[in-house]
């Protein structure tokens, strides 16, 4: 089923994409299913296990259902301190 | 959890956590090194999603008085731009004994590390710049943006 | 290793331990608590032997940079009367990466607590006082002067 | 052998003995011999395992040997920090 999700790039994916934000209508039951959807943007080389996601502002597994109107944040890699 | 575009004072956040049933205070602080694995580190950036950076945070900081009998315990990460020798990150803790003020601040700076959406960019002396991998996949090297190429 | 009548100043002692090549530095305090083993504590004396608590507290310092890949560390210990909430000892320590700050701060407060010829007199509440014992001989209870009669 | 000894006491032991110094001529060959000649003036309950001791401002063993002119501290139990 074919849903808009928002999506949002940070850091590495979002100088990879070159943009930090767009909507797209998708083919997607799960986050990962978005992130597959997307590699090309982000670099897929990143396995998604380094990778964190977020569901409209809550941290959300990867097999975490996405819903139509969704926004999904894309966290490559975190490194903080 | 505070994450601040300023300077971080370690003595002020120190005075915050004073307890009169104290008896143990251990600070963290994660400084800017002038070195990273064999480069010359010239500055840095740090990118932090606010909103989800704050509730992680909190959320690890109320795991750890969860586990260890503590008095008071906090942490503040910086965002944007830092030069060598600032410090990154301040984890300060406060309990009636040593023992549980050295792990829960080990806990606390070892989660942040690894789960809050902070990046790290570094800014090399010859030039160029890589956005710095978590210590998990620390083993993977540098996600420099050339290097992840689809 | 230092011993000293006056206040501590924990940011003070931490500026001198500032290094380009550090990225964590582990700071610990030892403050006077309101309370110990049950009693409430009014105020402490400590007497130090300071020709032997300087060499012993250097050595301790020694052994720590010795097991341990550091950049610094120090340790600064009171004498004489404290109230309640003051620092009793600081130490602080910076090296490259973590690990060896924390592992080195809890070595080097660990041996100054029980090699050091330091001694704690607590004045409680209730108008007694009593020397506090070591950490290892803590099973033992207080050597009130009471008790320790020939 | 009879042997002059200056002994220092600190803390518990100086407190309980009334002084912080004395000369004694005393038949001792270890610093645990001194000890034990001295055990009413500072709180023989305390076992020689929890006391250290020091001759002539280095911390030694409670086996080491004192020398006539020797001064030995006797430091009970500490407690920095």
């Amino acid at each position: 089923m074919t849903k808009n999700i928002t999506v949002r790039y940070f850091a590495g994916f979002r100088e990879h994409a070159g943009i930090d934000k767009e909507t797209i209508a998708v083919e997607a039951s799960t986050a990962a299913d978005v992130y597959k959807k997307l590699q090309h943007r982000h670099g897929s080389a990143e396995p998604l296990g380094h990778c964190k996601v977020a569901i409209n502002d809550q941290m959300a597994d990867w097999d975490a259902a996405v819903s139509d109107g969704d926004t999904v944040l894309l966290f490559p890699p975190v490194a903080g301190g | 959890m505070r994450i601040t575009a300023d300077r971080i004072n370690p003595d002020e956040l120190r005075n915050e956590l004073v307890d009169a049933a104290a008896g143990a205070y251990v600070g963290f602080e994660g400084w800017i090194r002038n070195h990273n694995e064999g480069e010359q580190v010239l500055r840095l950036e740090y990118e932090v999603y606010e909103p989800l950076a704050l509730a992680e945070g909190a959320k690890v900081i109320a795991e750890a008085v969860e586990k260890f009998p503590l008095l008071h315990a906090e942490c503040v990460h910086r965002s944007g731009a830092l030069d060598i020798g600032e410090c990154a990150v301040w984890v300060g803790v406060t309990s009636a004994h040593r023992d549980e003020a050295f792990a829960a601040c080990r806990f606390i700076i070892d989660q942040v590390k690894v789960r809050l959406p902070i990046w790290k960019k570094e800014h090399y002396v010859d030039g160029h710049s890589g956005w710095v991998n978590c210590e998990r996949c620390a083993e993977h090297g540098h996600t420099h943006p050339e290097a992840v190429s689809s």
